[in-house]
């Protein structure tokens, strides 16, 4: 069963450089294949996060810090599924969409590429390849933002490119200092090794490498005040590409890590978790503000990326005040199953929200919020899509949104963060009126006289935005089940991690 | 002795090279610093490389050293032509104290006649 | 004893070089003194390779008297004020 | 210690460079020297007095190797920030293309 | 006897002839050496990209291209990415781990030696090589599209 | 099927029924009867509820998820009076379905229809939701519905004033969201019926005015007030008479009194807060309601001035009061709707709604005329009507309790407003009837009818006042005189005293004829211009009542608010948006797209974290 | 025929690069040289493989140490050029004619003029060369090509032409 591990990265690779070779078919092969390997991959994490334990793979059979070695438990189980079975949607999606662009190959490629990278990162199991597949991921991402090859988009990339890469020079310190001083990259062993240090609360080594990884991967994360090149990367590049990135991309590399190392690696103190809270509420906050005064669609999704974001890493930032302030477990549990809950919800829903934008854009060729209006008589599927997607990221009930939110509030409040719990409140209200305004401006109102000709988008399209909206309904309506099946075991991973720490230990004492 | 050879050949390499650098600092124009830079540098590192040649022997080392020497004597008077023809492409003029710069005087010499011709 | 002489030769010649780049005064003046750098670096890998006995350092050497050859071919046609692939 | 400071100069020079040069191929080689400073740092972490290179040759009985691990790591962050700065230029030219301008200040149409 | 205006002088184009099969030759060594000494399939691929440039630089890209056009080495850059992955895939399939190493293994010192390394080496030879020379040509290539335009935009 | 999840599944039932209704025109009128069908079903089955009611209240409850003792359990429970409450909004839900029946530009049918029968039942849960979560779940989701159902209309005016009515609501919802938080983490319980919280607190103190809060914005109170004009003026009239007049009153006071009677122990502090509140309400909202010349505005401003009464009558904390208050509530609920359908109506006939374009409908009309007059005099608090009733118990209330000076304000409120409707009654169907409406029919017979139902309720509900009044005593909240705390309404059945209300209000109602004739003589005049045979638009030569008033805005302190007003200083919202905006022009002009700003703010950003490591 | 020169020279690089003979190391020989033959080949001529031919390889021999000599006066020369504190320079471009006509001929001539005392190619056009002098001794054309070509040039011819 662990040799599903390696196929995660291998996979997305081979099919990626498969479709450049095949430069002289028809993109219908491109298409197929790009297909079946992420639907592939879905099925097998899908397989995988159902048995529930802790899988480990060698690379070349080399044993660590020198070999790499993947490791699977059930917290990187449900960003797998999610990775892939959000990356299948939109490559059905871009079966349409990516009709118009030119070079539809060399768009799947570098989508493959990207995924791959994001599966590495979440996969590793030592920090050096974390870093590794965090590049490929992030350089592909820059192509892709750069895709259209218009000014815009090129000055984007260009910003996300400089400052991707300076967060990635602070990462590599990070990690380089952590080598220099422990003489290991494998998460297990740096976490024995750091778990009998003192905890990072003064002037040491630790506090600069942590210092290092909150700006290299909080810049990953787009957190305020590393957020800048968010709201003009995530616009700029194609439709469904701004959906990987805003829906997955900055989970994986910046959440996903953020977490491993301060939860796994690090034992999280007391000031760390106020920084990660602040950074969340800072987010959260400006986020939405900006959100609020911003009339292109795309750009307006963006900006409540980074406000979504921050609801995710205020809850990890409570979860880990809980753990550090002696909490009973069932509130830091609360608070992480709330930050993962919602991490997926908004993968979900965010992703589907910049599917809508690009099927609206598809149909009417502009973003413009003012330029649009009373879509829901021309395209039902979309607008009903694009209802429910707003509606589940303003966190109405019954939607997903709702729950992951209202745990975060919870969590808050047990932890006697009242500020926190305000300031998400008062964040839920204005992402609703953000969301109200999209939807009134958008959705409803008079058809402009210039819109009276187009046309509902392709069924490819149609087909991933309701299958999204549904996941939306779905994951909001079972939530008990979806707490039992996934979020309560990942949960339970990232606070007893020592667990992690032990079946890795054990499978290299073999 | 065949190490003592070696030496000999090594220092004088380097000693070459030592002047060609001194040249290059002193020397008044770029063309006239080419001159040093090229001609004493090659020399001194092809000696250098020579005195390992002597000293390892013709094994790999040896014979790499002597690929080394062939493929430094061949192309290094190229770049300093592609140099110095750059240079003076891109209108960098002799040093004042020059006496001739022929090549200037027949570029000019075309460029008039093409004039006349057009004319 | 003489080794060490030589390097402090050979480090000499480098930092004039390196002054030569920083002096300047023409575009073609720091390519000549970047060529000269690149071939000294070469004498540097030869005595290397015999204080140490590295084979490899002579692989090190040609490469580097080959990359050195090449970039100045190309900053000598980009002095021209032509194109790469003209 | 003083190459440690001296690398570490290195890397502020380039997120000098970053910072404060508007030209956008300066901030590429901004760019390009944060990456050579945060690699030198690397193989010094991985450097031992009187050590040499980690690579047996034939017929060779030394033994204190340096170690290998960060050169190996090193390796792979060059390639990575190759690739980095290959998709800079490109992306540097193609701006120029649009705005005629290499001067990043005034590359500022998405704002707000 | 009539110069051809593209390239460098006859110098520089009579010296890159003679010098490209001692750079190619080079950059195999490097490449089927990797195993043994520093090297490998990345540093021959960039001097074999090196030599192409060479050329490039020598001759201009019309007698460059009739060979190495961009396609081509599209091709081959995709190539020997999927020659990677597929070395990795069968040490996936027919040992325990993907890219574990179970080719027969030869003697120490040898070319054959050290089992899948050096086809790994050759497909990263293969794949640096065609990557970096048509990141080259692309750069190259822009340039020129730049020119035109302002040329064309001078004559309107 | 448990009695309580009736009203709540059923309308939701039939509303997803609605929507498969296909789009076309041709299937308008089977959709409007399927409609009416539906609500008559719901209301019948709400009816029988109250019949099948024997004394104990119904139950019912559902483990659905428990977040670390945050109950999130479906807790329904049906006491009489919160049944009597929701018989009365399936009532209201019928009403106006069967009066739009008749409406022609309803030009979102097939949304509106269904949606009505979503708020009715999200407002049914909201009543008899025993969570105070899903209490407030249901309240957001009725919020969002009525946004849903203005902005459908596709009109511009509609869709602002859905985007303001939702910003304020909205954000009221969600102040609401802190304070049931906060109740929970006082009492670790969301059960409604379980808490009882004693007011000594901050924290308690920030629950109660978060819910308070909330309360008043939905019922409309100032200064939470400001979305009610628009939303009247620009929504579709039906729905105007069915969220903001309606719905939005029940749950808003249903809401006040059960913070006020069950959740917290009521103290005097809360009580004078309340009654400021209330009898500024009244006052202002009616100042406000003598300058309009829209009837539309004119309503909606006694819509609020209305909210004033039932707050005042909350705010006296004494049982008696509180009665007024609720029966107040539904009092209005009946002749403000009645009178917004009446205006209705005429908007339908004449295509407006300003009273300077509109007179002499009375004999167009007859009862539309009828019905509104009717409304109006029970608006106006005229004895044998309704209004009076209800406005009676609450001024002995402020007798009993020796709150004169709110007294005194409620009254003088009542006369400002028998004045402002003898204003609109005359100028819209009394005075001269233009020439180009003299071809005017009454409207059909389904539009009328609810109206001539609601004047009918006016009558009976006033003349019985024990209609209602004996069932709920007899029927176990209020049945003894003694305080019982059953469902959160004590109920007593009061000493009146009946005399000296009655002389104030004689008083106030003689204030008030004398306010309207003063202004009505000097302002009568009537020019009749003839230009070539041309008649000039009437809107020039006509002067109607709506001008009798236009002196009172000259007055020396009222001239102040007024100019005030305009320059809307006392719009909160507008305030709010106003920071809000700076705040967000101020971070957009950060984001200038330099990039060296941006990886400064990263340094920063590096610095600061690096400071907080080694500060703490 | 015409590849045949490429591949000995690639084959020999080989076995040079390798120092080492045995079975492996020629057959990966071979397929290297023909692989670079091939990518090659349109570089390859016919006239390399007249160098061969042993009169022209007696010329090269012959000419090696007149040329080493020639290097070697040009070094001390400059060196001293260089070092003695007066600067003891003259410099000028002149223009010389060579009667070489192939490319390999006037490549190999100019490379041996740069290499050697105090001249430097500067620029080739058909038959005539112009040379930075570091001492002119001469501004005529024909004087200046008894200096600086003349010596060469009858070597070259026999080797290369
Ligand atoms: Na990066
Ligand atoms: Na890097």
């Amino acid at each position: 069963m662990n040799n599903f591990l390696p196929l995660f990265v291998a996979v997305p690779l081979f099919i990626s450089f498969l479709i450049q070779l095949l430069n002289k078919l028809p993109d219908v092969i491109a298409d197929w294949l790009a297909l079946l390997s992420t639907l592939f991959l879905a099925i097998i994490s899908i397989y995988l996060i159902r048995t529930n334990e802790i899988l480990i793979y060698q690379m070349g059979g080399w044993q660590p810090p020198i070999g790499i070695n993947l490791v699977f438990d059930s917290f990187t189980g449900v960003l797998l599924t999610i990775i892939s079975l959000i990356t299948c949607l939109i490559v059905i999606y871009s079966f349409s969409y990516m009709e118009k662009f030119t070079e539809k190959k060399k768009y799947y490629s570098l989508l493959l590429l990207m995924l791959s990278g994001m599966n590495g990162v979440v996969i590793s199991g030592d920090i050096f390849n974390i870093y590794v597949f965090l590049e490929i991921a992030s350089i592909a991402s820059y192509a892709l933002v750069g895709f259209g090859c218009e000014d815009e988009e090129l000055e984007a990339a260009f910003k996300y490119l400089v400052l991707g890469s300076v967060a990635s020079a602070f990462i590599l310190l990070g990690i380089i200092f952590i080598y220099g001083k422990y003489g290991t990259l494998n998460l297990a062993q740096l976490a024995t090794y750091i778990g009998n240090e003192n905890l990072i609360n003064k002037i040491n080594l630790n506090m600069i490498i942590s210092v290092l990884f909150i700006m290299g991967f909080g810049l990953k994360a787009a957190l305020v005040p590393f957020h800048a090149w968010l709201p003009d990367a995530h616009p700029s590049a194609p439709a469904p590409i701004s959906a990987m990135l805003s829906g997955l991309l900055i989970k994986a590399l910046g959440i996903y890590v953020i977490i491993r190392i301060f939860f796994f690696i690090f034992k999280i103190s007391l000031i760390l978790s106020y920084i990660i809270m602040g950074l969340g509420m800072l987010s959260m906050f400006i986020g939405v503000l900006l959100a609020l005064g911003q009339w292109d669609f795309k750009r307006l999704l963006a900006y409540h990326s980074i406000s979504q974001m921050g609801y995710i890493i205020l809850s990890f930032g409570i979860a880990g005040a809980a753990i550090s302030k002696n909490l009973p477990s069932s509130i830091a549990l609360l608070a992480l199953i709330g930050g993962i809950y919602h991490l997926i919800n908004h993968s979900v829903f965010k992703s589907l929200l910049f599917l809508c934008s690009g099927a609206i854009e598809y149909a009417t060729g502009t973003r413009k919020i003012k330029e649009l209006g009373g879509l829901r008589e021309k395209m039902p599927i979309t607008s009903l899509t694009c209802f429910i997607a707003s509606l589940s990221i303003s966190g109405i009930p019954p939607f997903n949104g709702f729950w992951s939110k209202l745990i975060i509030i919870i969590a808050a409040i047990l932890s006697k963060f009242y500020f926190a719990a305000v300031i998400t409140v008062i964040v839920s209200f204005l992402t609703l009126l953000s969301f109200i305004k999209v939807q009134k401006h958008i959705l409803m109102g008079e058809l402009k006289e210039n819109l009276k000709e187009i046309k509902e988008v392709p069924i490819s399209m149609c087909f991933s935005t309701l299958m999204l909206s549904i996941l939306c309904i779905s994951l909001g309506l079972f939530y008990p089940l979806v707490k039992t099946k996934f979020l309560d075991t990942a949960a339970n991973i990232i606070l007893n991690n020592y667990q992690y720490i032990q079946t890795i230990q054990n499978f290299f004492m073999k | 002795m065949n190490e003592i050879i070696s030496y000999i050949f090594i220092v004088i390499g380097a000693l070459f090279n030592l002047f060609g650098c001194i040249g290059l600092i002193r020397l008044p124009d770029i063309y006239n610093r080419l001159q040093a830079s090229t001609k004493c540098v090659t020399l001194g590192t092809s000696l250098l490389l020579f005195g390992v040649v002597i000293k390892t022997g013709l094994n790999a080392t040896g014979i790499k050293a002597i690929l080394c020497i062939i493929f430094i004597l061949l192309t290094s008077p190229v770049a300093a032509h592609a140099i110095s023809r750059a240079a003076h492409l891109s209108g960098i003029k002799l040093w004042e104290k020059s006496i001739i710069d022929k090549l200037d005087e027949d570029n000019k010499q075309k460029q008039n006649e093409e004039k006349g011709k057009e004319k | 004893m003489i080794l060490i002489i030589i390097v402090y030769i050979l480090l000499i010649s480098a930092f004039l070089c390196l002054i030569r780049i920083m002096l300047g005064p023409t575009a073609p003046d720091r390519t000549v003194a970047i060529d000269i750098l690149g071939i000294l670096i070469v004498g540097f890998c030869a005595l290397f390779a015999l204080t140490y006995n590295l084979d490899f350092m002579l692989n090190i050497a040609i490469t580097w008297s080959l990359l050195s050859f090449i970039g100045t071919i190309a900053l000598a046609k980009y002095l021209e004020g032509r194109d790469f692939d003209e | 210690m003083l190459i440690y400071i001296l690398t570490l100069t290195l890397f502020l020079l380039g997120l000098y460079a970053i910072i404060a040069k508007k030209n956008i191929i300066k901030i590429i080689i901004g760019l390009a020297i944060i990456d050579y400073a945060i690699n030198l740092f690397f193989i010094l972490i991985g450097y031992q007095r009187g050590s040499i290179a980690p690579i047996i040759p034939k017929n060779s009985t030394i033994k204190n190797f340096v170690d290998p691990l960060p050169q190996a790591l090193v390796l792979t962050s060059i390639v990575i920030g190759f690739s980095m700065l290959a998709l800079v230029v490109v992306l540097a030219i193609r701006l120029y293309e649009k705005y005629h301008t290499f001067d990043i200040t005034k590359i500022n149409k998405l704002k707000g | 006897m009539k110069q051809n205006n593209s390239g460098m002088t006859i110098i520089v184009k009579t010296i890159a002839k003679l010098v490209i099969y001692f750079i190619s030759v080079f950059a195999f060594y490097i490449t089927l050496t990797g195993h043994l000494t520093p090297g490998g399939g990345f540093a021959g691929g960039a001097i074999f990209a090196a030599g192409l440039t060479l050329l490039l630089l020598a001759f201009g890209k019309d007698i460059l291209l009739k060979k190495f056009n961009y396609s081509k080495l599209n091709i081959a850059d995709s190539l020997g990415a999927l020659a990677f992955v597929i070395i990795g895939f069968c040490g996936f399939f027919f040992a325990s781990a993907f890219l574990n190493n179970f080719f027969f293994k030869g003697k120490v010192f040898h070319i054959f030696s050290s089992g899948q390394i050096l086809y790994l080496n050759i497909a990263i030879f293969v794949k640096v090589a065609a990557c970096l020379f048509s990141i080259l040509l692309l750069l190259s290539m822009f340039r020129i599209l730049s020119e035109n335009k302002t040329s064309k935009e001078k004559e309107k | 099927m448990n009695e309580l999840l009736k009203p709540i599944l059923l309308p939701v039932i039939c509303g997803v029924i609605l929507l498969f209704i296909p789009k076309d025109n041709k299937y308008s009128n089977i959709r409007k009867i399927w409609a009416i069908i539906f609500n008559l079903i719901v209301f019948i089955f709400s009816l029988k509820t109250i019949f099948v009611y024997n004394n104990s209240p119904f139950r019912y409850s559902k483990e659905l998820i428990n977040i670390n003792d945050f109950n999130l359990n479906i807790l329904l429970f049906g006491s009489y009076y919160r049944i009597l409450l929701v018989a009365f909004i399936n009532f209201f839900s019928l009403i106006i379905t069967i009066y739009s029946y008749g409406l022609n530009n309803l030009r979102f049918e097939k949304i509106y229809y269904p949606f009505i029968l979503f708020i009715t039942a999200s407002a049914n849960t909201v009543i008899l939701a025993n969570n105070i979560f899903l209490l407030f779940i249901c309240w957001e989701i009725a919020t969002l519905l009525f946004f849903y159902l203005i902005s459908f209309g596709n009109n511009k005016e509609a869709n602002l004033a859905a985007g303001k009515m939702f910003s304020i609501n909205g954000c009221a919802d969600f102040i609401m969201l802190i304070g049931i938080l906060l109740i929970w983490r006082i009492t670790k319980n969301t059960t409604i019926t379980d808490i009882k919280i004693s007011i000594n607190l901050p924290i308690h103190y920030i629950a109660y005015f978060c819910l308070m809060i909330s309360a008043m914005t939905k019922a409309g109170a100032i200064p939470f007030h400001t979305w009610i004009p628009d939303t009247c003026n620009y929504a579709p009239i039906t729905v105007a008479a069915f969220l903001p007049s309606a719905i939005d009153k029940i749950l808003g006071i249903y809401l006040l009194a059960l913070i006020s009677i069950n959740l917290f122990i009521f103290n005097s502090i809360l009580s004078k807060i309340l009654m400021i509140i209330g009898s500024a309400t009244i006052i202002i909202a009616v100042l406000f309601a003598l300058i309009q010349h829209n009837a539309k505005r004119l309503l909606a401003f006694h819509l609020i001035s209305q909210v004033g009464y039932m707050i005042l009558g909350i705010g006296t904390g004494q049982i008696i009061g509180i009665i007024g208050g609720i029966y107040h509530m539904i009092n209005h609920t009946i002749y403000k709707s009645c009178l917004l359908l009446g205006i209705g109506a005429v908007e339908q006939k004449t295509n407006t709604t300003e009273l300077d374009r509109i007179s002499g409908l009375g004999k167009n009309m007859p009862f539309t005329f009828l019905c509104m007059s009717i409304a109006a005099l029970s608006i106006s608090g005229i004895p044998p009507f309704n209004g009076f009733v209800s406005k009676w118990i609450i001024y002995n209330s402020l007798i009993s309790g020796k709150k004169i000076i709110f007294l005194i304000i409620a009254m003088f409120g009542s006369a400002l407003t028998l004045a402002s409707f003898i204003k609109l009654i005359h100028s819209v169907f009394l005075g001269n009837r233009l020439e180009y409406y003299s071809k005017i029919k009454e409207v059909n017979f389904l539009m009328y009818m609810p109206m001539l139902t609601l004047a009918l309720l006016c009558i009976i509900l006033g003349l019985f006042p024990n209609l209602i009044f004996s069932h709920i005593v007899s029927k176990g909240i209020f049945r003894h005189h003694s305080l019982i705390i059953t469902d959160g309404i004590l109920l007593h059945s009061g000493e009146w005293q009946p005399i000296i209300a009655l002389l104030f209000m004689i008083l106030a109602y003689f204030i008030g004829i004398i306010i309207y004739f003063q202004f009505a003589k000097i302002k009568i005049r009537k020019v009749n211009t003839f230009i070539g045979g041309e008649i000039y638009q009437p809107e020039e030569t006509h002067f109607s009542g709506t001008q009798f008033f236009l002196t009172i805005k000259e007055f020396p302190i009222l001239k102040d608010i007024y100019s005030e007003a305009e320059k809307k200083s006392f719009d909160i919202s507008y305030f709010i948006e106003f920071i809000g905006s700076r705040i967000i022009e101020i971070l957009k002009f950060l984001h200038n797209g330099i990039l060296s700003n941006y990886l400064s703010w990263t340094l920063i950003g590096i610095l600061i974290s690096i400071f907080i490591f080694i500060k703490f | 025929m015409k590849y045949l020169f490429s591949f000995i020279l690639c084959f020999v690089i080989w076995l040079l690069l390798t120092a080492e003979i045995n079975f492996e190391i020629i057959l990966i020989g071979i397929i290297i040289s023909f692989i670079t033959t091939i990518l090659f080949s349109q570089f390859a001529t016919n006239t390399y493989l007249k160098i061969l031919s042993p009169i022209r390889i007696f010329w090269a021999l012959i000419y090696i140490p007149v040329f080493l000599f020639e290097c070697l006066k040009a070094n001390l020369d400059v060196a001293y050029r260089v070092i003695n504190p007066n600067l003891p320079i003259k410099p000028g471009i002149v223009k010389v004619r060579t009667n070489l006509k192939t490319n390999k001929g006037k490549t190999l001539l100019a490379n041996s003029i740069t290499l050697t005392p105090g001249t430097l190619t500067v620029e080739i056009i058909n038959d005539f060369l112009y040379i930075h002098w570091i001492n002119v001794k001469s501004t005529n054309i024909d004087e200046a090509t008894n200096y600086i070509v003349k010596k060469f040039e009858k070597y070259i011819k026999r080797i290369v032409e």
